[in-house]
Parts: C-alpha cells; sequence; structure tokens
C-alpha cells in the first residue's frame, strides 16, 4: 500500500500575547489510502489543530516551527494558496466538530453541496451535480425531496448526515471527520459512525478521526494515534494499541471511558491538568501526571520509536505485561481483563 | 448578482463622464434673469396683497403685472397719473342722501388698453374697487385695509366711459389719498366679475377668492405671467399690448415732470418745467422677458451672478460685506450702495419708572457712542443715524433735529449723562469717575439712585440673538456697557425674535429692547408709533409714548393735503421726539447690490432703498448684448 | 404571520396618534403666531389681524383646534397651511415629495452600496492598512460638518472647476420652454428606474440563478439587461423628456456626492462589525475548508448574512432623510419636504410644519414595518409569530 | 461581559474587609483589564490623543486671556482689535486672523472648546444616566414600565431629530443649557434605552441576580450594585456617540442661526457666513477652516474612542 499523508516532525506553534503555545510538537505518522487513523486525547491537546494543519486552515497567528506535511508526494506548505484551494475538499475534505453550524443558514443545503461540486468540478453543469447530491442524500440516508430545505429545518442528525454527504462531494481521497458525532445521543452515534465506515470501505479512501471518545476510535479506526499536550505518545494498529497498551497515558485515557459494550469495570480517572502549553513540563510531556514517572521522565524527553511492525511509542519505561504484584499491576489485570473480554467479541 | 454591480458602475461612471463632458445650456437671449430667494406662494393678486403680501410674491407678481390710476415717478418718488391722466380735482364736499361726502373726479387716459388688446375703460377702475369694498378690506387683510382704506372710500362712481368720481367718507390726508387710494391696483372686470360673483355665493367668499388660482388674467402692467416650476423659477414675458411702452418721463431740476408718449401722443406735465433735464427715463420693457430663479442661499446667488446666470439677486436685505468685497473684483459685475429708508433703535417701556424720565433716556443715547461702532468696529457697514426719518428720505427729512450727544469723546458723554441725571434728580451711591484729558475712564459709576430715593434696580435690555443679527447683538452688547459706566444697570439679553416681539407687542411687559423698522416713503409712521392712541395691546406704541401736544400736531399731519404743510408738520414732529425720545434710533445699513453691467444698463442705480425695492427697474432696464 | 402584521399594525396607529399629537401641541407651545407679520405694517388695522385670526380658526380653544385637526388628520387631511392660506397642506407636501424622493432615494442606495462593500472588504482584511485607512476617513467624513462641506463641494466642483452645474434641481434656461413639470419628469423617471431595477433582478435572478451561471447565460442576461435600459431611455427619449432626465440627473450629481460622502461611512462601519462577527461562524471555516475562492466564501458566506442588519438601516436612514434633508436642500437649493418645514418653522405655519413632520413620521413608521417584513425575507430563519417585538 | 466587571463575586458578603472596598477594588481591576483590551485599538488611541490635545487647547484658553491676552482685543464675543481691519489674515497678534467683526479667531477657538465640551459631556452624562436608569428598570421590572418606557422610545425615535431641534430653535433661539439638556433627554429617552434593555435584560436573568433576591437585596440595591455595574461599559460607549451627535446638532443649528449661544465654533461659522464671507473658500480660509476642522476633529474624537470601547464591551469585534 502506498502512503497518501505523512506528517515529517510537524511542529506548530501560536502567537499568543502570553507568548508561544506549543500547539503541536514533534508530531510524525504517515497514512496509507484506504486506511482510516483515529486521534485520540484529551480537548486541547493539538487534535484539531493537526487537522486544520493539514486542510491549512490555520488562523493568522499559527507558524509552522519545523517539520512539514506530504500529501500524495506534495509538500502541503510549499504549494501556493490556489493550489491549496483547490486541493481542498477536492482531495481533503473534513467532516466539522459542529455540524449544527458548519452549514450557512442561509442557503439551501443543496446548494451549499452543488456549490461545492461545481467549484472543484466547473464542467459538471447544474443538473449533473443536483444528480449527484441526490444520490448522496440517499447514500447518507436523507430522503432527496429535504435538498432544497434550509439548514434550520434539519433536525440535528440530518444536520450531521448533510455534512457528511457534502465532505462525500467530491469523492476526496482523505476526508478528515473532527469529532464527527460529539453533538449527537449515543444512538445514533454509533449509527453515524457505522454508516460512515461503510461508504468509507465502499469507496475505499482514507479517513483520519478525530476524537476525545476512546470508544468512537476503538470502534472505527484502522490505526490509533494518542496525542497528549500537542506531542504523540503512541501510534499502532487499533487492536494492538487497545489490547497492549504501551503508553501509561494511553491505558489511563482507555480507563477513563466506559466500554461501549457496557462492561463493567471501575474508571480510571487521571489525576491533575492537562499541562499548560506555553510552558510545557521538561522531558515527558505526561510525566507529571504520570504514576510511572521516574526521575529520567522529568529530564529527558522521550524518543519517538518504532517498538513492533507499525507500532510506535515515545515512553521512558512503557508498561510490560510481566512487571509485578503493585497495585498498578492489579490495576493492569483488570484492564487486561477488560480487554480480553472486548476482544472475545 | 454580478450584472448589477457592473451595471450600477458602468451607469454611475458614464453619467458623471458625461455630466463633466457635456456643457450646461447657454443663456437664452433677451432674458433678464434675477434670483430670488423663496418660493412665490401665489400669483392671486388678493392673497398676493391680503396676508400672503410676502416680498418675493410682489417682486415677481403684483408689482410686475399691475398699473394704477397714480403712481411715484422713480427715482425721486414724484406723484404722477398713471392710467389717470391727470391730477385728481380738488376734494369737494357734496351732500349725496343726506350724508355730505368728499368727491373728486379722475380723468383718465383714453390710450390704455389690457394685455388682450381691451381699453382699459371707467368701468374696471370702478369694478376695482367697489368690489374690494364689499369684499371688506379687512377681511382681506394684509394690505389692502390701508390701500382701499373702508375709513376713508365710501364708493367709486362712473362719470362716463374715461372719468371715474371718488366718493370719499371723510376729508383723506395725503396718506390716506395719494399716497393710499389712488395708487389701488386696477383689476380687469370682463376677467373677475365672474370670479367675484362666485366667491360671493360660496360659505366663506375671502377663502373662496384667495383659493381662486388667476389663468390668462388680462392685465396691464409691464410683464404678464408666462410660467411657474414650483421652487426653481417664474419667466414673465414682456406684454405685448403694454400701453406705456417707449413713453419718456423728464425730471427739470425744478422739480417738475413731464410724461410723454411718442406712439399715443399722450402728454401730461406738472406744474411749468423750467431749467435743466435731471434725468430722461424711457419706459420699456426692453427685455423679451423676466427670468426668477429661487436659490436656497446668498451663496449660490453669488457665485450665480459671477457665473453669469444671474444678472440682479433680488433680496430686501441686499448683500453683505464679505461679498461686496469679493463682487467688486469679479469681471462684468458692478456694485452700488443705497441708503435705506428705516433705522434700527433701542426704546424703553414709558409706563416704568424711571425710564418714563426723559433726562434718563437722553442720558442713555448720549452715551451710546454711534459712530464707534459703525465706522469702528462694524467697519463702515452701518451708518450712524439720530432721527426717526432716515436722512435718506431727503424730502421728508429734518436735518436741523436735535442729535444729542454727537461727536463727543467716552469721557464727554459720561459727563453730559451724568449732568443729565443728576437734573433730573439721580445720584450714585459712587458717582462714576472720569479722566478728561486722557479720555479714560477710572472708575465706574455705582449704585445709581432715582429721584424717588430708591436704588435702581438693574434692568433687561432685549437684544437680537448673534445668531439673528451679529449687528443689533453687537450694538447692544456695547450700549449696555456704555451705560454701566455712567452707573445704569443695565444688562443687554440676547432673546429670540419671537419672544421680544411677543413681550413687547402682546405683553408689553418689558424695560428695554432694540428692533428696527423699515419704512414707506411718506413719513406717516410717526404718527403709527407714537400716537398715544396706538399705546393698547397690539397698537404699534407699545412703548406707550403720549404727548398730548404730539397727538395734535400728528393728527394734523395726517389730515394735511399740501405737501410743504404736511413737509413743515413733519419737521416739527421729529424735532418733538428727538428730545423726548421715544425711541433712541441708532443706526441702519446701507444696501449693497450688484449686477451684471456687461449684460445690463439701468436708467439711475442711486435711487432709496436700492433697485430691489423697484424689481430691479425690469420696465426700465436696458439689455446690452 | 397574519397575526403578527394586525398586531403590529394597531401598534403603529397607536404610536402614530400619540406622535402626531405630540408634536400639535409642541408647535403650539411655540411663541408666536402667523398673523405677528402684520406687525411689520403699521397702516394694518387691529381688525385685519382679528379677522385673520378669525379665518385660520385661531380664535378658538386650543382644544377646539386639536379635535377638529384630528378629526381631518384621520380623514386624511393635514390641514390648512397658514402662510399659503388657503392652500391645503397635503397638496403642498405632495408638490414636494418627488423631488425630495427622487434625491435621497438614489443617495441613500449609492451611499449603503459603497458602505457594504467598503464595509465588506475591511472587514476581510481586518487590521490591515486599508481597515484602520478606511475606518479614519469614514469616520472623519462621518463626522464632517455637513452645510460646510457641501459648500466647499459647490465652490470646488460648480464655481471653481465649472463641471457641474452650480445649484437649483434643474436649468431654467431649459426648462422655461419645457412642455411639462418637473415632478412629472421625477415621476417617470423613478417609475423608469423602478422597472430597470426589477428588470435587472428578474433577469439575475432566471439568467444568472445557482451557483455558476454559464458564459453564455452571462453574455445574454448582460445584453438584455443593456437592452432594457436601452428601451427606458429610448421610451423616455419618445415622450421628449430625455433632456430634462439629463438635465436633472446633472443638477442632482453634486448633491448625492456630497451626502455619499458623509453617510457611507455609517454602513461601512456597521456592516464591518457586523461582519466581524459572522467571520467567526463555523459555517465562514466550512466554506474555506471546500476550498471556495476567497470572494466567494467573503461575499456568500460572511457578507451575506451580515447583510441583515444593515438592510434595516439603509430602510431607516432612507424614511428619516425624508426630512433630514432640510440642511442638504437649503444649501442646494433643492426644494423638497426638507427645506419646506425649516420655512414653515420660520414663518409660523404652524400647520405646514405639523404636517410635515407627521408625514416623516408615517414614512418612518412604515419604514419599521417593511424593515420587520425585509428581515423575514432575508433571514429564512426568522419566521413571525404572535409577538411582536422582534 | 461580566468578564469586565465581575459582579457576581461582589455577592459574597461575608468577609473581613468591608464591602465597597472589594467592590472598588473588583472595579479598578476591572477597569484595568478593559484598559488593557482597549489599548488593543489603535483607532480608540487615536481618538484619546485628540481629546487630550483638545483638553489641553481649551484649558490654554483662561490662562491666555488672564495672562497675555488684553480682554478688551482677545474676549471671543466684545474684543476688538482697532488696529487692523477685519477680517485680518492670521498674523503675529492674530494666529489665526480675525473675523468679520474684529475677535480673535484663535481666542474664539480656545474658549469655544470648553464650551463644546461642556456641552457634549453634558448632554452625554443626561442622556446615558436616564438611559441607563430606565433601560434597567424597564429590564428588571418589566411589564407595564417596560412596555410604556419602550413606546416611548419608539415614539421619540420617531422625530427626525435634527430638523425637529431646528423648527424649535427657529421659533425659540435655545440657549446653551436647555440646548443640552434637550438632547440629553431626547438621546436618554431614544434608541439608547432600548440598547441598554436589552443588555440589562441580559445581565437580570444571571443566576446570581436571582441569588441576590433570595438573599433579600432590595430591588433597587440589586438594579445598583448587580445589573447597573454591568450594564455600564455599554452605556459607558453611547456616552462617547452621544457627544459626537450633541456636538454636530449644535453646529449645525448655530449654522442655521437658530440657537442662542455667544459663541462656538458653529457660531463662528455661522458668523462667517452671514457676513457673506463663506464663500470665497481659498481667500477667507481662516474664516472656516479652524473651526471646521476642530468640529470634525472633536467630534471624530469622541466617535474613535466609541469604537475602541466598541471592541472592549463586545468581545466578538475582538481580534482572536
Amino acid at each position: 500500500m502506498d502512503t497518501l499523508l505523512r506528517l515529517e516532525d510537524l511542529t506548530m506553534h501560536y502567537k499568543t500575547k502570553a507568548g508561544w503555545v506549543q500547539a503541536i510538537d514533534g508530531v510524525s505518522f504517515s497514512l496509507d489510502k484506504g486506511q482510516s487513523l483515529g486521534l485520540v486525547g484529551e480537548s486541547g491537546c493539538g487534535k484539531t489543530s493537526i487537522a486544520m494543519s493539514i486542510m491549512r486552515l490555520l488562523p493568522y497567528n499559527a507558524q509552522l516551527v519545523k517539520g512539514r506535511i506530504l500529501f500524495g508526494g506534495r509538500n502541503l506548505y510549499a504549494l501556493s494558496d490556489e493550489e491549496v484551494r483547490q486541493l481542498r475538499w477536492k482531495e481533503v475534505a473534513m467532516i466539522f466538530q459542529a455540524a449544527m453550524n458548519s452549514l450557512n443558514p442561509v442557503y439551501s443545503v443543496g446548494n451549499q453541496i452543488i456549490e461545492a461540486i461545481v467549484t472543484h468540478e466547473p464542467e459538471t453543469g447544474e443538473d449533473e451535480a443536483r444528480e449527484r447530491v441526490e444520490s448522496l442524500f440517499e447514500l447518507v440516508g436523507i430522503p432527496k425531496e429535504r435538498m432544497d430545505h434550509y439548514p434550520h429545518e434539519y433536525s440535528g442528525g440530518m444536520k450531521q448526515r448533510a455534512v457528511i454527504a457534502m465532505a462525500l462531494a467530491c469523492n476526496p481521497s482523505l476526508i478528515i471527520a473532527d469529532e464527527p458525532t460529539t453533538a449527537l445521543d449515543v444512538i445514533v452515534q454509533d449509527k453515524i459512525l457505522r454508516e460512515i465506515e461503510d461508504i468509507r470501505r465502499k469507496i475505499n479512501m482514507s479517513m483520519i478521526y478525530i476524537s476525545h471518545d476512546v470508544s468512537v476510535i476503538a470502534e472505527v479506526s484502522d490505526v490509533v494515534g494518542v496525542m497528549y499536550a500537542g506531542k504523540l505518545l503512541e501510534l499502532g494498529p487499533a487492536d494492538d494499541v487497545f489490547k497492549r497498551p504501551k503508553n501509561p497515558y494511553t491505558y489511563s485515557l482507555m480507563h477513563a471511558y466506559p466500554s461501549i459494550l457496557g462492561e463493567k469495570h471501575d474508571l480510571v480517572t487521571i489525576p491533575g491538568e492537562p499541562p499548560n502549553l506555553l510552558d510545557p513540563p521538561t522531558g515527558c510531556r505526561f510525566h507529571p501526571r504520570c504514576d510511572w514517572a521516574t526521575k529520567e521522565c522529568g529530564e529527558t524527553a522521550p524518543l519517538w520509536r518504532e517498538i513492533t511492525e507499525g507500532h510506535y511509542l515515545a515512553c521512558h519505561n512503557p508498561i510490560r505485561t510481566k512487571q509485578g504484584k503493585s497495585c498498578k499491576q492489579q490495576k493492569t489485570a483488570k484492564g487486561g481483563d477488560v480487554i480480553d473480554t472486548s476482544d472475545g467479541n | 448578482m454580478k450584472s448589477w454591480k457592473g451595471l450600477l458602475a458602468t451607469l454611475i461612471i458614464t453619467v458623471l463622464v458625461a455630466a463633466i463632458a457635456v456643457p450646461g445650456f447657454a443663456g437664452s437671449n433677451g432674458l433678464y434673469e434675477m434670483s430670488i430667494f423663496e418660493n412665490p406662494t401665489t400669483f392671486n393678486l388678493f392673497s398676493a396683497t391680503g396676508p400672503q403680501s410676502t416680498v418675493w410674491n410682489d417682486f415677481v407678481a403684483s408689482s410686475q403685472y399691475y398699473t394704477s390710476l397714480y403712481g411715484l415717478a422713480q427715482p425721486y418718488m414724484i406723484f404722477v397719473p398713471s392710467v389717470a391722466a391727470d391730477v385728481p380735482s380738488e376734494l369737494k364736499k357734496e351732500k349725496i342722501g343726506g350724508t355730505t361726502y368728499y368727491t373728486s373726479i379722475v380723468k383718465m387716459r383714453k390710450d390704455v388698453k389690457w394685455s388682450d388688446n381691451t381699453p382699459l375703460t371707467a368701468d374696471d377702475v370702478v369694478f376695482s374697487y367697489n368690489a374690494i369694498l364689499d369684499m371688506d378690506p379687512n377681511k382681506l387683510g394684509g394690505n389692502w385695509p390701508s390701500i382701499v382704506d373702508p375709513t376713508v372710500l365710501e364708493r367709486v362712481e362712473k362719470v362716463d366711459d374715461y372719468t371715474v368720481k371718488f366718493v370719499l367718507k371723510e376729508k383723506p390726508g395725503l396718506a390716506q389719498w395719494q399716497y393710499g387710494v389712488l395708487q389701488a391696483y386696477l383689476l380687469n372686470k370682463s376677467y373677475w366679475e365672474p370670479v367675484f360673483a362666485k366667491a360671493k355665493k360660496a360659505a366663506d367668499p375671502v377663502k373662496e377668492l384667495f383659493a381662486y388660482e388667476p389663468v390668462g388674467e388680462p392685465v396691464a402692467g409691464p410683464y404678464m405671467f408666462a410660467k411657474w416650476e414650483k421652487g426653481a423659477f417664474v419667466q414673465n414675458v414682456a406684454n405685448p399690448a403694454y400701453s406705456m411702452k417707449g413713453e419718456v418721463t423728464t425730471f427739470y431740476e425744478d422739480g417738475n415732470v413731464t410724461i410723454e408718449n411718442p406712439k399715443t401722443g399722450f402728454k401730461w406735465q406738472s406744474g411749468k418745467p423750467t431749467g435743466k433735464v435731471q434725468l430722461k427715463v424711457t419706459e420699456g420693457p426692453n427685455a423679451s422677458g423676466t427670468l426668477y430663479r429661487i436659490l436656497g442661499n446668498q451663496a449660490a446667488a453669488v457665485m450665480s451672478l459671477i457665473g453669469g446666470q444671474v444678472d440682479f439677486i433680488l433680496n430686501s436685505l441686499g448683500l453683505q460685506r464679505g461679498f461686496q468685497e469679493q463682487l467688486s473684483q469679479a469681471q462684468g459685475v458692478s456694485v452700488m450702495e443705497n441708503n435705506v429708508n428705516g433705522f434700527r433703535f433701542m426704546m424703553f417701556n414709558l409706563r416704568k419708572y424711571p425710564f418714563s424720565i426723559r433726562e434718563f433716556r437722553q442720558a442713555v443715547s448720549v452715551l451710546i457712542d454711534r459712530e464707534y461702532i459703525c465706522n469702528e468696529v462694524l467697519q463702515g457697514i452701518a451708518f450712524p443715524q439720530y432721527s426717526v426719518v432716515p436722512p435718506g428720505n431727503a424730502f421728508w427729512h429734518n436735518p436741523d433735529a436735535p442729535q444729542l450727544g454727537k461727536g463727543l469723546t467716552r469721557t464727554e458723554k459720561i459727563a453730559e449723562a451724568v449732568r443729565l441725571l443728576k437734573k433730573a434728580g439721580f445720584s450714585w451711591e459712587a458717582e462714576p469717575q472720569i479722566d478728561l484729558e486722557n479720555n479714560k475712564v477710572i472708575k465706574r459709576g455705582k449704585g445709581l439712585i432715582m429721584p424717588n430715593g430708591e436704588k435702581m434696580p438693574s434692568f433687561d435690555f432685549m437684544i437680537m440673538t448673534a445668531g439673528y443679527d451679529p449687528l443689533r447683538y453687537t450694538f447692544g452688547l456695547n450700549i449696555a456697557q456704555w451705560a454701566k459706566d455712567a452707573g445704569i444697570p443695565m444688562e443687554a439679553a440676547p432673546t429670540d425674535f419671537n419672544v421680544i416681539s411677543d413681550k413687547i407687542f402682546e405683553e408689553q411687559d418689558f424695560d428695554a429692547g432694540l428692533m428696527g423698522w423699515s419704512l414707506t416713503a411718506y413719513p406717516d409712521h410717526m404718527r403709527w408709533f407714537f400716537h398715544s392712541d396706538q399705546a393698547g395691546i397690539g397698537g404699534f406704541n407699545p412703548q406707550g409714548y403720549s404727548n398730548p401736544e404730539f397727538d395734535k400736531l400728528a393728527d394734523k399731519f395726517m389730515a394735511e393735503s399740501n405737501m410743504d404743510k404736511a413737509r413743515k408738520q413733519a419737521f416739527e414732529l421729529q424735532e418733538m421726539l428727538a428730545e423726548d425720545l421715544p425711541y433712541i434710533v441708532l443706526f441702519d445699513t446701507p444696501i449693497i447690490e450688484a449686477y451684471r453691467s456687461d449684460r445690463l444698463e439701468y436708467p439711475y442705480t442711486q435711487i432709496l432703498s436700492g433697485l430691489q425695492r423697484y424689481g430691479a427697474l425690469t420696465s426700465t432696464v436696458k439689455l446690452l448684448k | 404571520m397574519r397575526r403578527y402584521v394586525f398586531g403590529r399594525l394597531g401598534q403603529v396607529i397607536l404610536t402614530l396618534l400619540i406622535y402626531v399629537t405630540l408634536v400639535y401641541f409642541l408647535m403650539q407651545a411655540m411663541p408666536g403666531d402667523i398673523t405677528m407679520m402684520y406687525l411689520s405694517n403699521p397702516k394694518i388695522p387691529q381688525a385685519a389681524r382679528e379677522e385673520l385670526r378669525k379665518q385660520l380658526g385661531l380664535d378658538q380653544s386650543l382644544f377646539m383646534q386639536y379635535f377638529s385637526y384630528m378629526k381631518n388628520f384621520f380623514r386624511g387631511e393635514l390641514g390648512v397651511s397658514f402662510s399659503q392660506y388657503p392652500k391645503p397642506v397635503w397638496d403642498i407636501l405632495m408638490e414636494k415629495l418627488p423631488r425630495t424622493f427622487v434625491l435621497f432615494l438614489t443617495a441613500n442606495v449609492l451611499s449603503f452600496y459603497i458602505g457594504f462593500v467598503l464595509g465588506k472588504v475591511i472587514a476581510w482584511r481586518r487590521g490591515r492598512a486599508i481597515d484602520y485607512a478606511a475606518t479614519v476617513v469614514g469616520i472623519t467624513f462621518w463626522t464632517a460638518f455637513y452645510p460646510l462641506l457641501a459648500l466647499v463641494v459647490i465652490w470646488l466642483f460648480a464655481y471653481n472647476l465649472k463641471w457641474l452645474p452650480l445649484n437649483q434641481f434643474i436649468d431654467p434656461r431649459l426648462w422655461s420652454t419645457a412642455p411639462f413639470t418637473a415632478n412629472q419628469v421625477f415621476g417617470n423617471m423613478v417609475s423608469g428606474a423602478a422597472i430597470v431595477a426589477i428588470g435587472i433582478f428578474l433577469i439575475s435572478y432566471y439568467l444568472l440563478r445557482g451557483l455558476k451561471p454559464s458564459r453564455r447565460s452571462r453574455v445574454y442576461a448582460w445584453s438584455l439587461a443593456a437592452a432594457l435600459v436601452a428601451a427606458v431611455l429610448v421610451i423616455a427619449a419618445r415622450k421628449g423628456m430625455l433632456i430634462y432626465i439629463w438635465d436633472i440627473t446633472r443638477h442632482m450629481i453634486l448633491p448625492v456626492l456630497t451626502l455619499t460622502l458623509i453617510n457611507f461611512a455609517g454602513t461601512m462601519l456597521l456592516m464591518r462589525d457586523s461582519m466581524l462577527e459572522t467571520v467567526q461562524e463555523d459555517y465562514v471555516l466550512a466554506a474555506r475548508a471546500k476550498g471556495l475562492p476567497d470572494h466567494v466564501v467573503r461575499d456568500r458566506y460572511a457578507a451575506r448574512t451580515a447583510l441583515l442588519p444593515t438592510v434595516t438601516s439603509l430602510v431607516l436612514s432612507l424614511a428619516s432623510s425624508m426630512s433630514g434633508g432640510m440642511v442638504t436642500e437649503t444649501m442646494f437649493s433643492w426644494p423638497g419636504l426638507g427645506q419646506t418645514l425649516f420655512t414653515a418653522a420660520l414663518s409660523n405655519d404652524y400647520p405646514l410644519a405639523t404636517g410635515a413632520l407627521a408625514f416623516t413620521g408615517i414614512f418612518l413608521l412604515i419604514a419599521h414595518f417593511i424593515a420587520d417584513i425585509l428581515y423575514a425575507v432575508l433571514d429564512p430563519r426568522i419566521t413571525y409569530t404572535g409577538q411582536s417585538d422582534v | 461581559m461580566n468578564e469586565l466587571v465581575p459582579t457576581h463575586e461582589t455577592g459574597s458578603a461575608s468577609l473581613a474587609e468591608p464591602l465597597w472596598k472589594i467592590r472598588w477594588k473588583l472595579i479598578r481591576r476591572g477597569i484595568a483589564q478593559n484598559w488593557e483590551i482597549f489599548k488593543e485599538s489603535r483607532i480608540g488611541m487615536l481618538g484619546i490623543i485628540l481629546i487630550i490635545a483638545f483638553g489641553i487647547f481649551g484649558a490654554m484658553w483662561p490662562i491666555m486671556i488672564n495672562t497675555v491676552w488684553d480682554p478688551m482685543v482677545y474676549d471671543p464675543v466684545v474684543g476688538f482689535d482697532p488696529m487692523t481691519m477685519h477680517p485680518s489674515p492670521p498674523s503675529a497678534t492674530h494666529l489665526f486672523g480675525t473675523d468679520p467683526i474684529g475677535r480673535d479667531i484663535l481666542a474664539q477657538l480656545m474658549y469655544s472648546t470648553g464650551r463644546e465640551f461642556l456641552l457634549g459631556v453634558l448632554s452625554a452624562v443626561i442622556t446615558v444616566v436616564i438611559g441607563t436608569a430606565v433601560g434597567t428598570a424597564a429590564a428588571y421590572y418589566g411589564g407595564f414600565i417596560d412596555t410604556f418606557f419602550m413606546r416611548i422610545a419608539d415614539i421619540i425615535l420617531l422625530f427626525p431629530f435634527i430638523p425637529l431641534l431646528v423648527v424649535i430653535g427657529s421659533m425659540v433661539r435655545l440657549s446653551f443649557l436647555p440646548f443640552a439638556v434637550i438632547m440629553g433627554v431626547l438621546g436618554g429617552f431614544g434608541g439608547i434605552t432600548i440598547i441598554l434593555k436589552a443588555q440589562a435584560l441580559s445581565v437580570s436573568v444571571r443566576p446570581y441576580i436571582d441569588a441576590a433576591r433570595i438573599a433579600g437585596g432590595s430591588d433597587f440595591h440589586i438594579i445598583v450594585s448587580h445589573i447597573i455595574p454591568n450594564v455600564l461599559p455599554l452605556s459607558f460607549l453611547y456616552m462617547m456617540f452621544s457627544v459626537t451627535s450633541a456636538i454636530l446638532s449644535e453646529a449645525t443649528l448655530s449654522f442655521f442661526g437658530v440657537l442662542n449661544i455667544d459663541m462656538s465654533w458653529g457660531m463662528m461659522i455661522h458668523t462667517a457666513d452671514v457676513a457673506g464671507y463663506l464663500f470665497d473658500f481659498a481667500k477667507y480660509w481662516w474664516l472656516w477652516a479652524p473651526a471646521g476642522l476642530a468640529i470634525t476633529l472633536f467630534c471624530a474624537a469622541f466617535y474613535m474612542v466609541g469604537r475602541g470601547l466598541d471592541e472592549v464591551v463586545n468581545p466578538r469585534l475582538r481580534k482572536r
């Protein structure tokens, strides 16, 4: 499989009155065609920033410090604005966090999608575009006669679907879904997620899911990346990462959420708060909150290394399954159980 | 949307470019173009002479369209026949149906025609007077009661086609007779009779009459109505049948006048003209028509004058000094300056103590340095004045009437004022200290004590607001200062004009005020302003001046029908007033006017109140080309 | 919707009633009355003044006058002018209305349009030099001393450069032979403009409908629009009116220019502010993500929704300028409602002054009304239900 | 909004130091914060600078007239310089020349500055006081009071402002104070009430208001110490704008000569106009330019400050 998107040591900072906010710090990963990547982490850890960097939609005070983003081999940040504009949606589309507000209230939903199509494929005529939208609506399950209705006449779920339809409009090779379902209730959430997955599989395109909700990510992504305070801590095949989490943060993050299968297990809450990115802690950014933290963690930042095939990690002393009889170990055991059972079905 | 923008932009640009590129419209030849500042409101003589008697209506319509039996020959304002053939016969007593009347016969010219070429006959004259009489001039309001004066005129009768007989209730004075009744405008009977008849039937005849809008009314004046674009302009055209066209009026140095009409052979002369000819004026109209542009403000008018869109600016106030300066440098524009017939004055409420004391008023009058303000502060845009009959009105002005305090220095004035006040029994807590040698006020007077022993309270001197009239405002402030020098506690109080006239005329509740009058040629205003029978609310003697001696003389003057006697009496009256000072006359401003001397030629430019007073001489002006 | 409209209508009438009453008594409270003009001439006997008082009904008690006035008012009569007795106030106003209307409609629309475009641009370029420049310049004109500016403009363009006619709204030399009155021409101008506007709107609606009209339809639209304009002009020419329309247009340029200079900043700043709020909306970000061209995002997303408040302001300013033109009309010798109101006040002509003010009141009320409706049209989110204070 | 003056904290009354001290501190902090934000806006700062400049200029008047200038010559109203012909162009004795009746332009300019400040601020304060009081009351009590005042506002909004004042002026020449008051009152009951009411409404539904009510705070107390502080910044903003409108109206009315004011910038231009000098703008520039510019800059200054405050008051306008 050839890689579609590659982030190389991406480092992006925001300039504020208070100083530089180190929103993304040395993040690298790559994404293959047809693959789906899930980025998980507490809110404010830089997930969305990454999405925006890929879309090149960063606010005026953002600055690319180092690293680059290669999309289909082209360096996004070497392209002209115009080229990027044409790239957007045609190649990289996005499903926004707040689907509710990402539709213009004064135009009919249909028109807004048609607009996207005709902008990127000038040769397609009005009617052709319309037909395509209709089929898209069918695909995402909205009655096509709702096309000419205005956003405020849609229900939350429908809007969400509409937004998805819009993202698919120019069948891009990559869709970034930023918290695609947070606004919805769990049932709809689940439904929509599955639909997205089906569609994705059908037309074999790549996808980046962004969510603070492990369960969501667990459900839909082949590869999982765990972010913390602007850094990527762990990245690897979903089952691998979820079965055998190496990074303590991944571990506690997993247990900070109820399993979507509703299995009972006591939640581990992570003590303390995410660090202030104006001056993040030295060494490993997670160490102040880490139970495994050693002296070393506070001094030198852990390297980003590949531990097993396709499984990357940045940690000085990752969790080992042998490691013994401590209270932590029980937790692990328990955690282990959970995972095993979950693995069972 | 795109095409909106594009189209709008292109439209705007094309319009702009075109507007700048394409030149304006050339002046239409033979038109005498003037500017006025307000819309005329009516072309109906009855409302135009009645409640709507605005100067603008007069400029544009009344003064242009109508003639009268007699008129005043300009520029010397000599009483001459117009439609009449000769001066009216001497008034004589006559008993008609039990009551005695005064009657006078007026012979008419046979060569006067209406614009529809029908002759102007006795019927028209009779109708003009009687119709108005039975409409009741008071109901018509405005100037009607003073022209067709019902207290004097009983009726007018036809003797033959060109002779009429005036029947008068009582023996009229000059003001009511020569300067009143006999100068009333004449109406075309055949046109107006049905209108009157219809009005009479209406519930409110006067309203009906006022509401009527004349169309194609036959007139006998030099011009007649052509077009009125409301808010933009009025156009008159020369009356083709104007009978007086080409008529020559000759003024002799001995004051006599002859009128000759080469076309119709009509001739008239006053007395036995001898000596040099002073001036010959040939009646026009020489212009094919007149055009009155309605402009919103002075600057606009002046720009138009310089730009050549306007030949003369009609404005009863004339031009300000600033414009004068700039116009006198403009190409092809001449500026003229004339005296006006009027004055600005201050008056005290003579009903109140101590204003009732004559010396007090004299003292104040003495203190005012008219020359200083006029020549120094106002730099000649105003000239000092002492008499209620302006020097400009030469025939009636009495040059020998006393002019208190004239020519004294500031301190001498104070000394004189102190003398007068002491004479009347005033005293001070601290008398003013002055240094006569160096003309310096060392210490102002303090605490003026009135003859009755009380301390004089400070009182308000109502003056115009700076916004309304800067001249009177400045004058007032200075007067108050000088009064204080002599210890007179006078406080200048800038007040709105409406409020002033309310307080003075409606309520007569005031101490002192600064006002102004503009006058007519015949100085009967002295009777109206100072006769005690005008002292009531709504009268014209709100200061409450009452002097039996004056009243007697004033009545005599009003009843006088002999010019020379009347003149003597007028002189006496002026002397009395100069002593009693019911008005303290202060100053007046000359009227400054400008015209395009490269397009126009006036027979004369020196005339009391300026050319505007006579509608800028539309009937005698010559257009050069 | 209907209930809303009726509720609103009731309100409007009540407000109007109170408003007119206020104006009426305000005028009555002023010192002096029209008969004071007789005070300037001593030869006019007191009797004549009394007669005039009677004619004008000034001898009745204030309340009698008020009630008769109100009675007439709701019969659609604004009474009889004093200074032009017995001319009905209504006639006088109707005679002035077209001029004022044409001038201020043009000026308002233009300054609104310019303000709108500029505001859009500077909000988009927020914080850049152009933003500050436009804002400062705008504010300076916005707070410029209007009468002075007007005089300077006249002096410069009409008097010094002689580019444009000096003053007045028509050139008497041309009009002295005109076969029709200025108001007729104004009337035709209004209807002509209306036809063109509606025409172009329909054209752009049907031909340029949708998002990316083909070149062909655009050419059609253009030629059609041009044809329409041409047609209207030809008709005017056939009527022999063209030259007169042209004359009026020439005379309109300066006042319109001045008004635009003064007013555009208002719309501009309003537009800027409301757009600064919309640019932060998610759908604008989404639009950019969609890879729409910059100007499309700006015009169709940010600006389109920011338009709403500014449109209301346009309608209101239009209505208020129906009498707000006092200064303009005096400076440019453009006799309209404003000037009438002013002269009426100066000559103590209460019925006329009251009438003029009441007239503006009605205009404004209607405008408010329209503004609400417009709002509903422009913003699909708003639907009017029972409650009226939106 | 409550980030500006965090009043809700003042609710906690049981503290060592007296309540007013805390409140004062909070207000001070609030002001400090706002100032920080305000400094961001260049427009606003430009305005402030201009206003200060005018302040100094105006303050120089009493000094000059009491020290350097001879009142007989330099009095802005009755002064007169017999030395030259008037209007005289700028010279050593008269830096800005003299007006048609021989009064020193610079003196008039300085003298007027103070007056304009007085006029503008006075009417603005009246406007805002009324507006705030009525607005908050309407918001707090609602019901009849609300509808009543809102209707009044509607009606006042119907009045064409300038024309109305001109009409009144042309019948009774208003003098300085009455004019300021009328401006203030008309403004106060007019549009500003509606805006401030809306603001107050958004505040009065906040939980801490109910808390205070339950805690048994009197209506007056709640309005004064909880609602008004939150409305104040907005009021202050509108104060700036009403200063501008007051000055401009004054100038316009003076120009039409329908005010009874002895001297003001508007009067200066009016004097030049009625004397016929407002015609050749190039030649007699000193008769109109100083006053005209003063009016524009002065009003612009306050307007700009208003713009600056706008960014303080509604955060959405701020840069992100």
